[in-house]
Order: structure tokens, then sequence, then C-alpha cells
């Protein structure tokens, strides 16, 4: 047998309610972080991050902020692209106003920020529900947009309203700006990402997770065994927006370094993430990292087959692209409609049950 | 009330050999179930939560793909073809019509509409079904009373009314019932199994009900089979059935001294005999 | 009374059982449009006992249960809680005032796993805030511990440890039932609402499911409200029973007194079969 | 080799700019590398990347590129150019954005390893005011202009601009934005109804240039007062309006039409070879021919290069430096096959901008072409220049740069 | 004579009624599937750009997927040479948009029977991707103009009528008088069948409960390989009106975004809540650019489309005439 956990018993409530009650999962787990904090950093080179590692960190965080709203909560949000560039534009506006303030303090008030502004559009979603809902918050997607091309005190009046990060450092190594070497690119978000999946896994397992969960299952039934949906709710936008502020923080800042707001936090922004907790998994941490993960590889491999490996010209690759992303997603729902993290749960139960079929 | 009727034809028109079913690709739910459903005959298929009932009628009527269960052993024959690969309007088609547990009506619609969306297969025209349409609404008066309103609205009772008188409108010639007493009054229990009889008796279709009420369903079935995790543990004739001791215990919750109070069953009992 | 405590010593058992009026209905009306569910009722509901409401189907039983809960409105009429009248609330206000239900079609968190769903029946008693929480310090882990013994409590007395990890959606029908039941009780309710807790049960498990109602009333003194069409059930467990037929009230009174009501007779029980 | 990657966008919105453009752009280099073995004997390799005019795949294409020994950058997206003047500067490899991009890099003591020769936005909207000037007997005094854009950081550059020259030249300015894609234009030509401007001034991209063309056919605004930014100029724009497009004008920093000597060598080597980037219709179209021009440019600065660092392999440090001393005079023009094509320019380490001159087009719908109705017009650059400063003064703060050249 | 401001305000209203007729015509395609099997059809908008890229190629004899064969053949097709007829290439397109329902059957909502809304949306994301990038391969990414022959510019009439009576000559687009007696029809014609038809019942109980109906014997597939022709269809005339307007390529899909608060505020169920709720969005749209766009910057109607929709669904939840959300425990 492969994987098992026959042999291990609990002996008190906190050890039977921990992350990974199964010891080779914590094997994997702890694998993991020392790959990706010890090892992968001395490997980091531009192309790596640039083009895979930073956006699979940034996008994995944006993915937990979404899945908590949608997969927890059960509210489909698809203003994500709006409150991502909340916190892009906090951040730079914060940035700039107190260059003495440390950029990390700059990126946890960017989500601050951003979790106000998710509670204010998170109002609605007290009468309005489900696709109406999820369409409402296009709302908040375009107003947002709007507002940040619109006001030029947001890009403090540059000409093109074009946003630049300015260069900061943390510890004496640049973190943001063009001189960033790659593996601090990498570091810091990758540091983000712990602590926030970590928080998220947290709150998902307690009291609050479990109403959102509820509210998420059947709203009638949550209420009237006494959860006040109205707090539920906006606890779930606030925490969400605060995640995917940060992400929005750290996708201007760390990643792009310069952004214009209907281009990179566009309404496509707003459906990739779906995507990727969809893919991922709703209502799974995992599942997150699985979806932001493949989406943000997935492009990148195809392209590298397509026209690297066949030689195809560049348009041609790109639309064949489209066609086998899109044949991919309607396979995998096929497939596994609770996403990655479903099938690889499935998995695990094949493997523990190994050599048996049932 | 316990007139005695004997099995009202022989041939078998359903006949369910071994079959064994999976969820999920993991979940193995039916281990090697057999039925034979008589042609005209009302055929009960008994036991508790989660003995497999369900699945059973599922497997027969092919509503089991939808919820990625599959049958993975067995074959299923109707009238002696296999009808396993057939999709589920075919089915109706030919005859078969299931009615769901938990009444599944279809909310947005009309009581009267629902009653409409049975006749949907139906090819003999407007009248027939507005005559069939009158004689569902002299079985379920009530239902004419909400005729107009959204059947979401209507009460549990009803809403089960509305899916009976749904499949009597597909003019079936073998109704699969599910658990056609949960949530009814018994007033409502004996009037819906009445109804079953009167149909059974005046228009010859044949029955295979799931039922938990194993009182009322011996009462008007002919043969049973009882179902307990998956297995056939007991079939045969109702009366047989009725007087089997352990049915007696467990399903009819009578002892040797009549009806035992639920008050009294607190203190323990002793475990069925053939789980052993 | 908030003695959810399994080794609490039970009411003293010589103390009557049942004790003054906890609940009471005043005159309530309750339409839909044109449907009038509910048209003026009255009743009462003692503490510590267990009150039955019978009545065929749309009579408007599940509609009195919804209006006790908070979630339907009705247009005219009181109620009268613990002595004072309800002002309008909320659901989840309710909720937090000890009134605990079950549901007429299962309304458990499908995805959730059992010991989550009884879990979220603590809820309300449950205090840590969202800081705590997410760094998962302090009082967050202790109080998830604490609650957690509690709720184990509840698994043993209803014996569904062996599903407790299993997720709701995969369970058969009367363990789900079992499970709501679970989490109500987990919210040591002062009354209790039950919603047809034996509908779709054979009658093994019905015998189950009356004990488990026996001993929570005995055990912890909780007050019991049950919808049941199983008149064997109802004639049984339950001190006192009101019948409803279209919206009104057409009987109240012991259940001896309720089955020789010729009126109810007609209207519901029709002829007696055992 | 020379490697000039090509971040072209044949996919997306806007891959009807995209596709003439890129190959444009492809096919003279390939046309160098049939006809004279590349630039100075070495063969130039213009490895593809798509973009989909986004910026994320165009930080990808950079990435996934630059580390083949790319020399210069030209990715027809002010977006991408944005996300690219830090890395690039860091990187140290040079960014061509004739025509677009960050028009203040045309200060070459803060944008080192940017160029923007021979003409930016600002020049844009500077040229079609001082037509407009000179087709109303040099004043303005008293008329309405209409800025119709693109409401993003391209069709927002020529505001700062404008509103300086309306100040200098008393004419009353309005802003009209059209968000992208822009197939929506219902209120503001209805706007341009109500307020009856004499001139509207259009920096469109993508569809919403045809609609505009169309929707101002509709209303019968007259084409004549209607101006394009070179970027709103290209057949694509006027051909789906058909006979309403007649007389729509436009800017345009080269010459139009295939009649010039280099097509004949594109044909012969490049075309009829099988070796065309394209399926050849593009041949000859406005943005062919920008796509074109624009490898001509890069070409000539990596011969200046060449000729600088005495070597044919030269690095990308060398090829900026061949950028930085490129100067294009009529003659070699000439010689290249472009006669009068684009306008001579000469760069220096301050002057990344060039002239910024433009001609103006009109669109004749009978004959489907394009015709030159001006001769080379210059921009006001009393009134840039300040803002060139201006904005790349505060770059250069915002990034920590100190200036260059003094 | 009436003020000039108010003659203005008429006339945007009069537009902004008929850009929401455009609007309405996409999210009648929504509203169908919606109701019929309760899918948020995301890919309609893909589906009119598909419709219209397959019209503009079977009119121009475009020979389909010609630059993935030169590309692998190292061959040099574009077009066959021969042009048809507008009906024609319309039938032809009417039948392809049949035979891409019945492939979509076939391929994604049959294994998808069941599955939660939300799945069932991705689905159809996917399932744009997959026809954007099929319409790219087929017939190429560049913009075309398509013609079939509809009238297009200012209705001269309406114009000297309106000058007549008003002393302003009102601007109406002729292409959108034609739209709107399309819709008109269109509306009428599938809320007949819908609400009095035997399928169109059989829609409406699929969308309630997809076992249910497949218990009495309705065929999902037919029931759904009817109702996605349908939409194609319907996408198919959104996709010649917008075509017509704005030439087809790749942004005619981002015209579904359109549609969104349309459906939001007519309801997602109700086929003639999409065109009052078309009228309520484009004219509000139209009047608030008018009056507050030159306020606060201009460039609002993609925000206040949605904004407008959302105050209206604040209260009413289920849209204008959206079927009321059933809420019973
Ligand atoms: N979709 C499903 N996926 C996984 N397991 C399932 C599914 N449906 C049913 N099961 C399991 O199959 C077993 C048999 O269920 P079934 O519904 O057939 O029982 P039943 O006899 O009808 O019970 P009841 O009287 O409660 O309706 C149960 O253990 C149930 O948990
Ligand atoms: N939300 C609602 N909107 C409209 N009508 C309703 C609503 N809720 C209940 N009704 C109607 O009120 C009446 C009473 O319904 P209720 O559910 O209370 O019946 P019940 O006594 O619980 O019946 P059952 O035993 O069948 O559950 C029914 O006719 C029902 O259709
Ligand atoms: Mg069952
Ligand atoms: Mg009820």
């Amino acid at each position: 047998m492969l994987y098992r956990e026959a042999g291990e018993f609990k002996t008190s409530y906190a050890q039977d309610s921990q992350t990974f009650p199964i010891w080779w999962d914590r094997l994997w787990y702890q694998v993991a972080l020392v790959v990706g904090f010890l090892v992968l950093p001395f490997f980091m080179t531009d192309y790596w991050a640039n083009a895979v590692f930073v956006p699979f960190l940034i996008y994995a965080i944006a993915a937990i902020g979404l899945n908590i709203l949608t997969g927890y909560c059960g509210q489909v949000s698809l203003g994500t692209g709006g409150f991502m560039a909340v916190g892009a534009y906090a951040v730079y506006k914060l940035m700039t106003s107190f260059p003495e303030v440390s950029i990390v303090i700059h990126v946890i008030l960017a989500g601050g920020i951003t979790a106000a502004v998710g509670v204010l559009f998170g109002l609605p979603s007290l009468r309005i529900k489900g696709f109406y809902l999820a369409v409402a918050t296009l709302a908040a997607q375009f107003f947002l947009v709007w507002l940040f091309n619109k006001v030029p005190w947001f890009y403090n009046y540059s000409a093109s309203g074009q946003i630049t990060a300015p260069e900061r450092t943390l510890f004496g190594i640049a973190v943001t700006g063009a001189n960033t070497p790659a593996w601090a690119k990498y570091l810091f978000c990758a540091v983000f990402l712990f602590a926030l999946a970590w928080i998220a896994r947290n709150l998902t397992r307690g009291t609050i997770g479990r109403k959102w969960m509820a509210i998420r299952d059947m709203d009638i039934a949550a209420e009237i065994i006494g959860v006040n949906p109205l707090a539920a709710k906006l606890s779930a936008f606030a925490v969400s927006s605060f995640f995917i502020g940060i992400a929005g923080a750290l996708f201007f800042a760390v990643y792009l370094g310069a952004a214009e707001v209907g281009e990179a936090f566009g309404i496509q922004k707003s459906f990739l993430i779906l995507f990727m907790i969809i893919i991922g998994g709703l209502g799974s941490i995992f599942g997150s990292f699985a979806g932001a993960a493949f989406l943000v590889l997935l492009p990148v491999f195809l392209k590298n087959v397509l026209v690297g490996g066949l030689g195809w010209p560049s348009d041609l690759a790109a639309h064949i692209e489209l066609m086998i992303l899109g044949g991919l997603i309607i396979g995998f729902l096929i497939l596994e409609p609770h996403g990655l993290a479903q099938l690889w749960r499935v998995l695990k139960e094949k493997l523990r049950l190994w050599p048996f079929p049932h | 009330m316990f007139d005695e009727r004997p099995p009202a034809a022989t041939e078998t028109l359903l006949e369910v050999n071994n079959i064994e079913v999976i969820y999920n690709h993991v979940i193995l739910v039916l281990k090697g179930v057999s039925l034979h459903v008589p042609k005209g005959g009302i055929t009960a298929l008994l036991g508790g939560n989660g003995a497999g009932k369900t699945t059973t009628l599922k497997a027969i009527s092919n509503l089991l793909q939808s919820e990625r269960g599959e049958v993975t052993k067995g074959s299923i024959l109707y009238r002696g073809e296999r009808v396993q690969d057939l999709d589920p309007a075919t089915l109706v088609r030919r005859g078969v019509i299931q009615v769901m547990e938990g009444r599944h009506c279809f909310e947005h619609l009309t009581v009267e509409e629902n009653l409409l969306t049975g006749a949907y297969t139906r090819t003999d025209g407007r009248a027939a079904i507005m005559d069939d349409l009158e004689m569902v609404y002299t079985y379920f008066p009530r239902l004419r009373e909400r005729r107009k309103s959204q059947a979401g609205y209507t009460s549990g009772g009803e809403q089960q009314m509305v899916a009976m008188g749904r499949a009597l409108m597909s003019r079936p010639e073998m109704i699969l019932l599910d658990e056609p007493s949960m949530g009814l009054a018994p007033q409502l229990v004996e009037q819906i199994f009445e109804i079953v009889r009167a149909v059974n008796e005046g228009e010859g279709v044949t029955f295979l009900l799931a039922e938990q009420n194993t009182n009322v369903a011996l009462r008007y079935a002919h043969t049973g089979y009882i179902l307990e995790s998956g297995r056939v543990v007991m079939e045969g004739s109702a009366q047989e059935l009725r007087e089997n001791p352990d049915v007696k215990e467990f399903y009819l919750g009578m002892s040797d001294k009549g009806r035992k109070s639920f008050r009294d069953v607190r203190s323990y009992r002793r475990r069925k005999r053939w789980l052993a | 009374m908030n003695a959810m405590d399994i080794e609490a010593a039970p009411a003293a058992a010589d103390a009557p059982r049942i004790g003054g009026v906890l609940m009471e209905m005043r005159n309530i009306t309750l339409r839909f449009g044109g449907v009038k569910a509910i048209t003026d009722i009255s009743f009462d509901i003692r503490e510590g006992e267990i009150r039955a409401i019978i009545g065929p189907n749309g009579a408007g039983k599940s509609s009195m249960l919804n209006v006790i809960s908070g979630f339907y409105v009705p247009q005219e009429g009181e109620v009268w809680f613990k002595g004072k009248r309800r002002p309008q609330m909320k659901p989840y206000e309710v909720a937090q005032q000890g009134i605990a239900r079950t549901f007429q079609n299962i309304a458990l968190f499908e995805g959730m796993s059992v010991l989550d769903n009884i879990m979220t029946g603590r809820l309300t008693l449950m205090k840590t805030g969202l800081w705590s929480q997410a760094l998962w310090w302090g009082r967050a882990q202790a109080e998830e511990v604490e609650h957690r013994a509690k709720v184990e409590k509840i698994i043993d007395f209803l014996e569904i440890q062996h599903i407790r990890k299993t997720p709701v959606g995969r369970l058969p029908y009367g363990l789900k039932k079992r499970v709501e039941l679970a989490r109500a009780l987990a919210t040591e309710p002062k009354l209790l609402l039950l919603d047809e807790p034996m509908a779709g049960m054979n009658v093994e498990e019905k015998e189950d499911m009356c004990r488990f109602i026996l001993d929570t009333n005995d055990e912890f003194g909780t007050t019991i409200c049950l919808i049941e069409h199983d008149m064997g059930v109802v004639m049984d467990l339950s001190d006192r029973v009101v019948v409803m037929d279209y919206g009104k009230k057409i009987g109240d009174g012991t259940p001896d007194e309720v089955r020789s009501n010729q009126a109810v007779i007609e209207a519901y029980l029709g002829v007696q079969h055992d | 080799d020379l490697v000039v990657p090509n971040l072209s966008y044949r996919t997306g919105p806007f891959a009807a700019g995209g596709i003439p453009y890129a190959d444009g752009f492809q096919d003279y280099f390939t046309l160098l590398n049939e006809r004279d073995g590349g630039i100075g004997g070495e063969k130039v390799l213009t490895p593809e990347c798509e973009t989909a005019y986004n910026t994320e795949k165009g930080v990808e294409c950079y990435e996934a590129t630059k580390g083949q020994g790319a020399l210069v950058y030209n990715p027809l997206s002010t977006g991408i150019t944005y996300q690219l003047i830090p890395k690039m500067q860091a990187d140290g490899i040079t960014l061509y954005t004739p025509g677009y991009g960050r028009t203040s890099a045309a200060n070459g003591k803060v944008f080192e390893w940017v160029f923007n020769y021979p003409a930016n936005y600002w020049d844009a909207a500077s040229v079609a005011v001082k037509y407009l000037l000179d087709e109303n007997g040099g004043s303005l005094e008293g008329k309405k202009i209409a800025l119709l854009y693109h409401n993003s950081a391209y069709g927002k550059e020529p505001i700062r601009t404008l509103e300086e020259l309306s100040e200098k030249h008393g004419f009353e300015l309005s802003m009209l934005p059209i968000d992208s894609p822009g197939q929506e234009q219902k209120s503001q030509w209805l706007q341009v109804r109500r307020e009856k401007p004499d001139f509207v001034v259009f920096y469109g991209w993508g569809v919403m240039n045809s609609v505009a063309i169309q929707e101002a056919a509709n209303i019968r605004f007259p084409m004549e007062n209607f101006i394009g930014i070179w970027w709103s100029g290209s057949e694509n724009d006027v051909i789906p309006a058909g006979a309403g497009a007649n007389g729509y004008k436009s800017l345009t920093m080269h010459g139009v039409g295939s009649d010039y000597p280099v097509y004949a060598d594109l044909k012969q080597y490049v075309h009829d070879a099988g070796k065309a980037a394209g399926d050849g219709s593009n041949v000859g179209t406005v943005l062919y021919s920008r796509g074109m021009y624009a490898a001509m440019v890069i070409a000539e600065a990596i011969r200046k290069a060449q000729e600088l660092a005495g070597t044919s392999a030269v690095n990308a440090a060398q090829v900026r430096d061949g950028f930085e001393a490129l100067e294009i005079t009529e003659a070699r023009m000439e010689e290249l096959g472009l006669p009068d094509f684009g306008q001579p320019f000469a760069a220096s380490c301050e002057d990344h901008g060039g002239p910024g001159m433009a001609r103006i087009q009109q669109w004749d719908a009978n004959e489907r072409k394009w015709t030159l109705i001006s001769d080379w017009i210059a921009p006001d650059d009393e009134v840039l220049t300040p803002l060139v400063m201006e904005d790349s003064a505060a770059y250069a703060k915002e990034a920590g740069l100190t200036e260059r050249c003094n | 004579m009436l003020p000039d401001q108010l003659l203005f305000a008429m006339e945007v209203t009069l537009n902004g009624l008929m850009a929401g007729v455009m609007y309405a015509l996409v999210a009648l395609g929504f509203v169908l599937i919606f109701k019929a099997s309760g899918i948020f059809n995301y890919a309609q908008g893909v589906l009119a750009l598909f419709a219209a890229l397959t019209l503009v190629g079977l009119q121009n004899g475009q020979i389909p997927f010609a630059h993935l064969i030169n590309a692998t053949f190292g061959t040099k097709l574009h077009h066959f040479g021969w042009t048809l007829p507008s009906v024609v290439a319309i039938a032809l397109t009417a039948l392809v948009m049949v035979g891409l329902a019945y492939l979509i059957e076939r391929l994604v909502l049959k294994h998808l029977v069941n599955q939660e809304p939300i799945i069932l949306f991705m689905a159809t994301i996917g399932l744009a991707y997959f026809l954007e990038g099929l319409g790219d391969v087929m017939w190429g990414a560049d913009i075309k103009k398509l013609d079939v022959g509809l009238p297009q510019g200012i209705s001269e009439s309406i114009e000297s009528v309106t000058d007549a009576w008003f002393g302003y000559g009102f601007f109406i687009d002729k292409l959108d008088v034609v739209a709107a007696l399309v819709a008109a029809a269109l509306v009428a014609a599938l809320t007949l069948f819908s609400q009095y038809t035997k399928y169109g019942r059989a829609l409406r109980a699929v969308a309630d409960d997809h076992q249910a109906a497949l218990s009495v014997g309705i065929s999902l597939r037919f029931v759904w390989v009817l109702v996605w022709s349908i939409a194609g269809f319907v996408a198919l005339i959104a996709g010649i009106m917008w075509g017509t307007k704005s030439g087809v390529q790749f942004s005619l899909s981002l015209i579904a975004l359109k549609a969104l608060p349309v459906l939001m505020l007519g309801g997602f169920t109700s086929i003639p809540g999409a065109i009052v709720g078309g009228l309520i969005i484009g004219m509000g749209e139209k009047l608030f650019e008018f009056f507050a766009g030159p306020l606060i910057g201009g460039a609002t109607e993609n925000w206040f489309a949605y904004v407008l929709a959302l105050l209206f669904l604040v209260f009413r939840p289920q849209g204008l005439f959206g079927e009321r959300i059933i809420e019973r425990v």
C-alpha cells in the first residue's frame, strides 16, 4: 500500500482537526514547504519567476480569496478584477504617498482597503442571490475600473493614466521595481501566499468557516439555526476581498511593475480567477492552488509545445490554444465536476483501498 | 381489510438478474439484487433506510446515469428485452415510468402543467389527454382546487399527489413507485394505495413500489421483497411475509401481544437474525 | 437551561415534568396571496411537554412552525414566548433565543461532514472573534475543542459515531434525519420543533427516533413540538395534540380526546386500521 | 545571428491591426536575409511571440525571448510598452516604439533605452491641430474640436497636449471617451450631433475605428472634418463604412501604397519565394507599410551599431548606441527603395523622439485607396517640449533616475 | 417649439430604446437557454460571433480552415471563388447552428446532466473559448464586413417627419428600426412557443428538475438540441445585426457583456423581460451618459447599465419579470 492511514490514532480533538491528519499528507506538505522556500529560490531565473512562479503565487492568493467567497460562502462573484484593481491602486497610492513605510505594511493595508470596498459591494448579496448576484458583482467590476481610469488622483495625474511601481526594498533587497532579483520577487510573494493560505485554512475550519458553508449549502436553514446571514456574507466578502486586494497589490507592484486598470484588471481577470477555483475545486484551499497552477502553466506549456515544439505560426497556435483550453475546461468538468481537488481526493481514496477495487 | 387476493398473473413483466450498482466508481451499493415482477401485480420492495430500494428502482428506470451511478453486473429485462442501455425517455415510451422519491415536482410549473408534462410522450391526441387529466382530478380532488398554483408552493402531500398524477398521465404499463406514503397523512396514504389498487385492477398497470411503510405496503401488494444493505434477504407472497415473525417484529412493529407502544421500545432489542 | 451536560443529573425525577406555558400562539393568521395557510389559530406549548401538531397535508402545520421560527411573518396574531410578547424577529434571532428545529425536507448542509453539520448547531454559542480564528491561537482552538467535546456527546447519544466524518450528502435518509436532530440538539434548545421527524422511516428506525425524542425530553427537559403523520407515534409520544385542517384548528387536547373527536376522525384519521 | 523578437498580436480584439503590421515587420527582415544575407552579413532572426495585446502575455513573451540574445523590442502596444520600460532599462535592451508608447520617452536624458522616433502621440495631436489651423486660415478661434478617444492609456495621451493647444489657439475642446472595444458609440455620436463640433480628432484602435467612421457617416458628419491619428487610418477602418467613409482623413508618418521600389524586391525575394509571413493580402496596406517601416528603422540602427562597434555581431548595448547615433536621410531612404517614404531624422543623446512630423492622408472610397493630401507638417515643439520635460522628470523622480547627456 | 435640451433628450431616449433592442437580441438567447435548462450560457456572445463569421465565410466563399491547411501542407488556399446570395448563406448558417447545437449536446451537456448551475456555467465558458478559437481557425481573425442587404444609416423619413413636427429631425438608424421589428417578432413567437406548446412546457420542466423531466420521459437530449438550436438561430440574428453595425471579428463576442444587465433586470427566465429590460437599460444608460457623462468624465455606459440593473434588483431580486424565487423549508 502506497498510502494509508491505518495505525494512526488520534488522541485529542485538536489532533483530529489538524490540517493534514494523515501522516503521508503531512510529509508531502513539509517536503513542498522545504522545496518552495529553501530550494526553488536558488534556481529562480527571470523567466521562471515572471512567466510561471510569480503569477502562480499571486493568482493562488486571489483564487483562495475568491474561493472563500464563492467556494465556501456560495456567493458567486465576477468582480474579482475590480477588487484586485482596488488593491493595486491602494498600494500605489500608499507607496507613493508614504515612501518611508515598509512595503509589507502597504500591501497589507491595501488588502484592508479592498476589504472595506468589498463589504460595500457585498451589501446587495443580502437580497440578491445566485447568478443575479454574479451579474450584479459585475457592477463593481465595471464601476471600479471606470473610477480608476477616470479620476486622475488615483494615478497621480500621469498623462496616460498608467501607474508604475517605484522601487521599494525589504532588508536592503529590492522587492518592487525593475531591479528586483527574480528570487526576491518569488520569495516575497511566496511568504504572503503561505501566510494567507494558513489564515484561510484556519478560518475555514473554524466557526466562521462553518457559518459560510452553512450559508452556501442552504441559506434559509442556516438562518433558522442561528446564522446571521448579513454578518456571514459580509465577513466573507471582507475576508475574500482582503485576499484579493493583496493579490492585486502584489500583481501590480511585484509582478507587472506598471499597470493600466482596464487592461490589467479587466473582466477577463475576474473570469480567469473564477475558472481557477472551479477547475481547482470549489471550497478547497488545495483546489485554489491546483487551479491557479493549472491555468498559469497550461497556456505557457501549450505555447511552448505548439510554437516552440511543433513550429506552428504563433497566431494559429494561439487560436488552437484557445480551443484546447476550452476543451480541457469542459473535459475536466465532465471528468470531475468538483475540480482537481476532488480528483485528488478520489485518487487518494483509491490508493487507500489499493489493491482492492472497492 | 386483509382481503386475500391471489396474485393477478404469473407472467413476468420485469426481471432483474443479480445486478450490482456502483456510485462514483467507488461506492458499491447493490450487491446482487434479483427481482421478478409479475405482470399485472403489485410488488413491494421493502427495507430500511439505505437498503438500496431507490437505487434498484433507478437502475430499472435508467435514471442512475445522471447520478453518477452505474450497473456493473447483471441484467435487467423488461418483457424479455434488455433495457439497460435505453435512455429513460424510451423506457417511458415503452410504458415504464418512475415516480421519484421526494416528489420532484416542477416547481415553477403550475399543478396542471405538471400533470400535462406526464403526457409528454403520448401521441394519442389532446382529447384523450384531457380525459385522463379529468381522471386524475377525480382521483385527487385536492389537485383540482390547486390546479393553477405553482407546484413549488403546494404542501408536501399535494406534491406527492402531483407526482403520482403526473405518472398516471403517461398511461403507463408499469409504474415504479418510490415511497409514495412518505410524509402523507394516514388517510391520504390509504387513499393513495387505494388508487394504486384501483389503477392496478382497473387499468391493469403493474406496480413495483418501494416502501418503508411495510404495514400498508403488504396489505396492498401481492408479492414482496425485503432488501437489506444491497441484498435481497427475503421474498415471497405478501401473506407469507406478513406472517413471518421477523417481519412482524422489525417491519410491522408488532410483538406477540399486538402493536407495541413507541414509548416502550426504549430499552433494548435484539439484532436481526439474518445480519448475524 | 444551558445544561446540555449529559452527566448533569436530569431534572429531579419527582418534580412534575410539565411546567407552565412556554410559548403561546395567539390568533395567528397567515396568508400567501390568496391562499390562507393559517386562519386564526391559538394554542400554547407548556414547558417540558411533548406537543404534537397533526392534520391533513396542506393544513398549514409546517407553516405554523415557520411562524414560530420567524421565517414567515403572520399577517395577524401574536407570538408569546416565556411570558413576553415576542416582537417581530429575524429567524436567526429566534434561534438565539433557544428555539431549534428540524425540517420536513431535510435541510442539512450537504457539502459538509456530519461533524461539521452538528458543529454548526453550536455557532450561536461560540464567541471567538475573527482575528483569533484567523491565527488559530488562544481562545479559538480551545473553544473549538470545548465545543467539539459537547458535540461528541450528542453524537454518542444519537449513535452516529461511525459516520462522523462522512459528507452528509451520501447518507441514507434515516441517518440524515438523525443528523438533523443532532444539529438541532447541539444548539441546546429550550424549545425543539420537529417537522415530521419520522417520515420515510421504517418501524425500526421510527422506534429509534422515538427513543431519542423521549430521551431528549426526559433527560434535558427540552420542550418538544412535533408534526407527525404516524398516528401510532403521535398517540404514544405526545402529551397534547393540536389538530389542524385547511388552516383552521379543529381539535386540541390529549391524544385520547383527539382520537375520539368526530371532526378529527372525519378530516384526518379516517377509519382506524389497527 | 541578430535576434529581433517580434511581439505581435494576430489574435484577440486587435488582431485586425496586429496582423498586417506583423506581416510587414517580418517580411522586411526576410527580405534583408534573402536579398542581402542579413545585415552586415549577419542573418536576422525574428522569433514571433503572440501577445494578443495583453500585457501579461507581453511580459511572458519578453521573458521568454530576451534570453535568446534579443537586441530590440517593438511590441506595438502602449500597455506592454509601459510594462517593459523599467524592465528593459534594467536588462539593458532597447525598446523601439515608433508612433506609440510613452511619449515622454522622447527625452533621451531620462529614457536611455527607449526610442520613439520619428513621431509620437503628442506630435500627432499637435500636427492635427496645425493642419486644421492651416485649413482655417491660421486661426481656430471660436472653433470647437472634439477629441474622440479610446478610453485607455493610449487614448488619453493627447489630452494634455490638446488642452494646452486649445488655450494657445483659442478653440474649444470637448472630450468623448469610448470604452474598448467600442462597438456601441451611439451616445458619443449623439453628443457630436448635439454639440456640433467643427472638427473631430480621433484616437481609436481596433473595431472602434470602423464603427466610429460608420457612425459618423450615419449622422452625416462631414468626413473631411474628421481626422484620425495614424492608428485610425488603415484600410480596415474605412472599408466597412463603404462610400460613407469617403473623405475621411487621417495622419500618417510614412508613405502609402505599394509604388515604392522596395515592393518589387519584396515580391521577388519574399512573396514569390513563398517566404511571406502572412497570406500576402496585406502588402501595401497602411499597417503593413508601418510594420515594414519599423523594421527598416531597426535594421538601419543595427547597421549603424555595426559600423560604430566595428563588428557585425553586435550586442544589445551596441544596438542601443546605434539607435542613438542613427540618422536617416532622404538619400538613404532612396537607397533603401523607399524614396520620400518617411521623414528624415537624426537621433541624439537627448533626442529619442525625432522631428515628429506627419502628413495627412485622405480616403477615396471609389478608388479604395488613401491619398496624401499634405506635405510633412511639423508639430508645435514650443508646446510639446515642456510637456515632455515635465512628464519625463516625473518619471525620473519616481524611478529614482538621474539625467544623462550632461 | 420645444426647447433644444428636451429635443435632444428625446432623441437620446429614442436611440437608447433602439440600442436596448440590440442588447435584447443577445439577451433573448440567454433567456431561452436558461429557461430551458437552467444553464447560464456565457457562450451566447461567442455563438453570435461564430454565426456571423460562418455567415460571412459562406457568403464570400472562404475556405474553412484555410490557414491551418496552409500551415500544415504549405498550400495557399483561401477562397473557393464563389459568393453565395445572402438568403442561401443565412439558411446554411442556420443549419450549421443546428449542427452545432447537436454537437454541444452530444459532447458537453449530455455528460453534465444534473450538475450544479455553476458547473454548467463554467462549461459554457469553456465552450466559449473553444468556439472562439474554432471560429478564428476556421475563418481567420481579420475584420470582416457583413452585408446581407439590411438598410443602414440615418432614416430620412423619420428625420423629415420629426423635423416637420418638432422643428428638429431625430436621428434614428435604419438598422435599429429593422432590429426592433425583428426583435418584436421573435419575442412574440418565442413567448407563445414556451407558454402554450408541449415542447415549451417541456423546456420549462427541464429547467426545474432534470431528473424529474427524465423520469416523465422528456428526452433531455431532444430538448437541449432544440433549445440550443433556437438559441443558435437567435444568435445568428444578433450576429447579423451587430455584424452589420460593427463588422465581424473577435470583439463581437463581447456584446454578451451588454446583454447581462438586460438579463438581470428583465429576469433570467422571461422572454418579454429581455425586451423590456433591454429598453430600460438602453434608455437609462444613454440618458445617463448624455446628462451625467459630461460632468463625471463620460464612458459611463458599461457600469451604469449594471448599476441600474442592480438598483432594480434590490427591489425585485428576481428581475422585473423573473419567476418568483421559491423559498421554502
Ligand atoms: N448519488 C449517490 N452517491 C453515492 N452514494 C449514494 C448515492 N445515492 C445513494 N447512495 C447510497 O446508496 C445506498 C442506498 O441508497 P438508496 O437511496 O437506494 O436507499 P433506499 O433503500 O432507497 O433508502 P431510503 O428508504 O432512505 O430511501 C445508501 O447508503 C446511500 O448512501
Ligand atoms: N411560501 C409559500 N407561498 C405560498 N403558499 C405557501 C407557502 N408556504 C406554504 N404555502 C401553502 O400553504 C398551505 C399550507 O402549507 P404547509 O406546508 O404549512 O402544509 P402542511 O400542513 O405542512 O402539509 P404537509 O403535511 O403536506 O407538509 C399549502 O396549501 C401551501 O401550498
Ligand atoms: Mg429511497
Ligand atoms: Mg409540512
